[in-house]
């Protein structure tokens, strides 16, 4: 067991935590918040791929990529946040319809 | 101009470069952004064309490498035959909807908000860069910039459309990326070439493949991936609707041809047998509920869902069987469904949106009559759905036939039958609104629409037939760079 | 099991547990709170895993600016009462839902596991033409030479989620001012920070970005910080946000990529699309840096405003 | 372990207890205030032992600068927000930083 190990089984746990929120939760600020999880845990899996090699500086490589991942992240947060706020506006729900009420049950 | 003469020009760079320069350019311009991209298109027509000739003279597919470091270490922009068989058919399509839209087209003022011609050239160029890249990563950026860009343009007509088509999105990029994340974790590298030539075939790289493809297949709107594409399609304004039913649902269907044909992990044919079911689902679903639609622009919608079909057959029937004489047949027959789809589909939305500009709607039951007053918006409407149907002598045609002689002599003969039923299908849909539209009926459009308008769609349908007619010199493109091992088609 | 593994297991434990309360807690704003605390918790990983600059974009875009883009969201959908929770599933779907999450997440694990743990990577290349970059910082050479394509790109979608951003405005709005008026008690403690802290920020952006052609920095980092002390700014209510109709503020947002965009064309037509002459490379990269950093902080500060809610 | 090394042990012992008295502190407290008051109080006085703690293992001064900054930097920030949420939780918010609602 490695440091690099024990964080991409975390990276791991998160995609499965992010994805359950995602298929349970109807409020989409929730859901917004599950997808950066699911990102973070990706990037967190491939993190610990590039410093599994046990050296001391990590493959730059990936280092880079998810820092490109994260600012492509917020973008689509920003939008996701801005879309859901007029869709309030526009609707009064957080929801999307058809699927609270499967959820109601 | 010889072909040295054209090597010497960085047109690979450019069909990314120019409509990016145009998104920069236009952002400040504010509602000067229409003059700007009416300039541009052109030039980004010429630039693909001439690419696509440079292709067809060197007889190779053309390679570089961003900053001149070589993969893995760089990332390699590719363009064969297919990548510009893409980008020719998105620049004619672009064109077609810039110059439609620029002449006036209101659509819920989504042209008077200086953002549309911005996030017009966006979409252009998000796909362009997916037709060249050669980097799984690089692909999953320009995926974004197409989700980007495209949900926006949806929110102009329905934000709820587009927030349902934004977690689409942005589940399929998030298992896209789990995918590409494990390949380098297992291979080092983001490179589409050498991911192929590795021949990288262990377990690993299938599920990471199958993530890939499951990804791809949400933003594809494959059965049953479908549900947000409807509402997004039918509620976007017009050139939007055209953009994204013709094109951007195509993107992730490229990417999959390249995941599977191009690098091709190893697989025991059952997950390119599910995506060909998947595909029989979708033609038959999307078609019975593209008969039971009440609104034009969601009768066009749900037909996108069932031609999109027809594309994943191309799996079970050239992929699960990779070196047999008629697979290159069958690819390239699936690859003219994509673009003749691509050229009939736009000019079918953009005559739907020239319908709701002069009749105020698109209730199917309030059309009749409307070919007296639009005899050349009908005419295009009759023309597109030929193509649609797959009648000769349409691209589509070609298509069909090419991937049904290979459905025939590969014993694939539930899939045959579907390919002929599907296009019995779309007869019984499409001529629904024709022959509404051709009846007599006291319909009268309440707004004039100029000639140089109607004529645009007219001109799309024409060259979706074009393709089927001049069929030999698309197909010659196709088969460069192609990376079946069988080298002949069946003619 | 040594210490400093042990610390990792409780990190890597803890990030778990602040993701499944982030998801899964009843209180929305709750569920933001622990959001950020995930994120932070993130970043302290990168630190373990030796990745500085990912784990300082983690904590200033990852959780501090997506941090502030949610409680915002927060409370403008409190104001609007669409804060409450709808009822969660049935415990059955929920049994289902974990049920199907877990196994995807055991999946991935296993595929990771199961891979080549000596996976060569593309370090040692990296390595191998650091000095032909121009910089020292193996980071900002990936970023800004080797997959400078990517980041070219990047910093159009920044750019595009703005228009995005924007075109979400109402009619009647076009071309207003995002955000409300904020405004602080002169002499108060807000509007003093307000007053002490920009030079100070600014002093560090234009540091990390120095910074980080050998170390861990960079322009996106520094842009961050930037566009915290705009955000700083009009909190403490010394500036107001400008209207999006503005050609000034649309110039600075596309001055940036327009720059990279136009060198890396420029590079195009000379032979190499994107390509820093090994002996310039070095300036031309901090030069670009500079003018990103500009651009990406005012898009970064926008995209956090929001859509125009006033008339100019 | 030479006697620096101690030293700067010892420190950063010293604050991570100021951290557990403050977080103590926030969970067991009555009311707002006082426990702003235990938390803020715990934490500047922790992260300053950390610091010093950190400071004692640099050889350049200029890294030591750094974390001096770093450390006035957060108190002058927890103060700021310490009185933020004070006159938040006091009901005078709107007076100390508010928006106009045009809309």
């Amino acid at each position: 067991m490695s440091t690099a190990l024990v964080y991409a089984l975390c990276g791991a746990s998160l995609v499965g935590v992010g994805l359950y929120g995602f298929i349970t939760r109807a409020h989409l600020l929730r859901r917004i918040l599950a997808f950066n999880i699911i990102g973070s845990g990706i990037f967190l899996l491939l993190g610990g791929a590039g410093s599994r090699q046990g050296a001391v500086s990590p493959d730059p490589v990936p280092q880079a990529v998810i820092i490109t991942g994260i600012v492509v992240a917020l973008s689509l947060t920003a939008l996701a946040v801005a879309l859901l706020v007029r869709l309030v506006e526009d609707t009064g729900r957080a929801t999307l319809p058809g699927e609270d009420a499967s959820r109601d049950a | 101009m010889t072909a040295s003469g054209l090597a010497a020009l960085p047109l690979l760079e450019l069909t990314v470069v120019l409509p990016l320069a145009g998104l920069l350019l236009a952002l400040p311009l504010g509602h000067h952004g229409a003059r700007a991209t009416l300039a541009l298109a052109p030039i980004i027509l010429l630039v693909t064309a001439l690419l696509c000739i440079e292709i067809m003279w060197s007889g190779a597919p053309i390679e570089r490498v961003a900053g001149g470091w070589d993969v893995p270490l760089g990332i390699a922009l590719r363009a064969d035959g297919i990548s510009g068989a893409f980008l020719l058919t998105t620049a004619l399509v672009a064109c077609a909807v810039a110059v439609f839209q620029a002449q006036g087209g209101q659509d819920g003022g989504a042209t008077r908000r200086s953002t549309f011609w911005p996030l017009f050239l966006a979409t252009w160029g998000a796909l362009n860069a997916v037709f060249v890249s050669g980097d799984l990563f690089n692909l999953y950026v320009a995926l974004e910039l197409l989700t980007l860009a495209a949900v926006a343009m949806v929110a102009y007509g329905s934000t709820e459309a587009a927030m349902r088509y934004l977690l689409f999105a942005l589940s399929g990029s998030l298992v896209f990326l789990l995918g590409v994340a494990l390949i380098y974790a297992g291979s080092g590298t983001f490179d589409i070439g050498l991911l192929g030539s590795a021949g990288a075939g262990d377990t690993a790289m299938t599920v990471a493949a199958a993530f890939m493809t499951a990804g791809l297949l949400a933003k594809a709107a494959l059965f049953p991936f479908h549900a947000w594409l409807p509402p997004a399609h039918g509620n976007a304004p017009t050139p939007a609707s055209a953009l994204l039913s013709a094109l951007v649902v195509k993107a992730p269907f490229f990417i999959l041809v390249r995941i599977w044909f191009d690098i091709g992990p190893e697989t025991s044919g059952v997950l390119m047998q599910l995506l060909g079911y998947l595909g029989v689902a979708a033609i038959l679903y999307g078609s019975l509920l593209a008969m039971r639609q009440e609104r034009l622009k969601l009768v066009i919608a749900y037909s996108t869902v069932a031609q999109l079909g027809y594309l994943f057959l191309v799996f079970p029937l050239a992929g699960a069987a990779q070196d047999l004489p008629w697979t290159a047949g069958t690819w390239s027959g699936a690859i003219f469904h994509a673009l003749s789809h691509a050229l009939a589909k736009a000019a079918l939305f953009l005559a739907a949106g020239i319908v709701i500009e002069a009749v105020g709607h698109d209730r199917l039951q309030g059309l009749a009559g409307l070919a007296r007053d639009l005899p050349m918006t009908v005419f295009a409407f009759g023309i597109a759905a030929v193509s649609i149907m797959g009648l000769p002598p349409s691209g589509a045609f070609i298509g069909k036939y090419l991937m049904l002689t290979g459905a025939l002599a590969g014993g694939h003969v539930f899939l045959a039958i579907v390919m002929i039923g599907g296009g019995l299908l779309a007869a019984a849909y499409l001529f629904r609104p024709l022959r509404l539209m051709l009846l007599a009926g006291e319909t009268q459009p309440a707004k004039a629409i100029a000639r140089r308008r109607q004529v645009v769609p007219l001109l799309l349908a024409l060259a979706a037939v074009g393709l089927g007619i001049a069929a030999s010199l698309p197909y010659a493109l196709l088969q460069i760079g192609r990376s079946l091992t069988a080298t002949e088609g069946i003619e | 099991m040594n210490p400093a593994l042990l610390f990792d297991v409780a990190l890597a434990a803890l990030a778990v547990v602040a993701a499944l309360s982030a998801v899964a807690g009843r209180d929305l704003f709750a569920s933001v709170a622990f959001y950020i605390v995930y994120g932070i918790l993130i970043a302290l990983a990168w630190m373990r895993l030796g990745a500085v600059d990912v784990a300082l974009a983690e904590a200033a875009i990852g959780a501090g600016l997506t941090g502030v883009l949610l409680i915002g969201a927060w409370s403008q959908l409190h104001r609007k009462g669409a804060t409450e929770t709808p009822p969660g599933p049935s415990s059955a779907a929920r049994l289902l839902a974990a049920g199907a999450s877990a196994s995807v997440a055991v999946l991935v694990a296993v595929i990771f596991v199961g891979l080549p743990a000596d996976g060569a990577g593309l370090a040692p290349a990296v390595r191998e033409n650091v000095a032909e970059s121009g910089v020292s910082n193996p980071v900002t050479a990936v970023l800004l030479n080797f997959r400078a394509y990517d980041t070219l790109m990047e910093t159009i979608v920044l750019a595009v989620a703005l228009a995005a951003v924007w075109s979400l405005t109402r009619d009647e709005l076009w071309g207003g001012i995002p955000g409300l008026r904020q405004h602080a008690r002169d002499g108060g403690v807000l509007a003093t920070f307000g007053r002490l802290l920009p030079p100070l920020g600014l002093l560090v952006g234009v540091y990390l970005v120095w910074a980080g052609s050998s170390m861990p920095g960079g322009a996106f980092q520094a842009a961050t910080v930037l566009a915290a002390v705009w955000l700083l700014l009009v909190m403490s209510g010394a500036m107001d946000e400008p209207a999006i109709g503005s050609t000034a503020i649309r110039l600075t947002i596309v001055a940036g990529p327009a720059l990279f965009l136009a060198y890396g064309t420029g590079g195009a037509f000379l032979g190499t699309f994107l390509g820093f002459p090994a002996d310039v490379a070095g300036m031309l990269i901090v030069a670009i840096e500079y003018v990103l950093t500009v651009s990406i902080a005012a898009t970064l500060a926008l995209l956090v405003a929001g859509v125009p809610r006033r008339q100019e | 372990m030479n006697v620096a090394d101690w030293l700067s042990a010892l420190s950063i012992l010293v604050g991570v207890a100021f951290f557990i008295a403050g977080t103590a502190g926030l969970l067991r407290f009555p009311d707002v205030h006082s426990r702003l008051h235990a938390l803020t109080k715990a934490d500047n006085l922790g992260l300053g032992f950390i610091s010093l703690g950190v400071a004692i293992r640099m050889a350049e001064p200029w890294s030591i600068a750094k974390i001096l900054v770093v450390w006035m930097l957060t108190v002058l920030a927890a103060a700021t927000v310490a009185q933020l949420i004070a006159r938040a939780a006091l009901g005078t918010a709107p007076e100390e930083a508010g928006a106009d609602d045009h809309r």
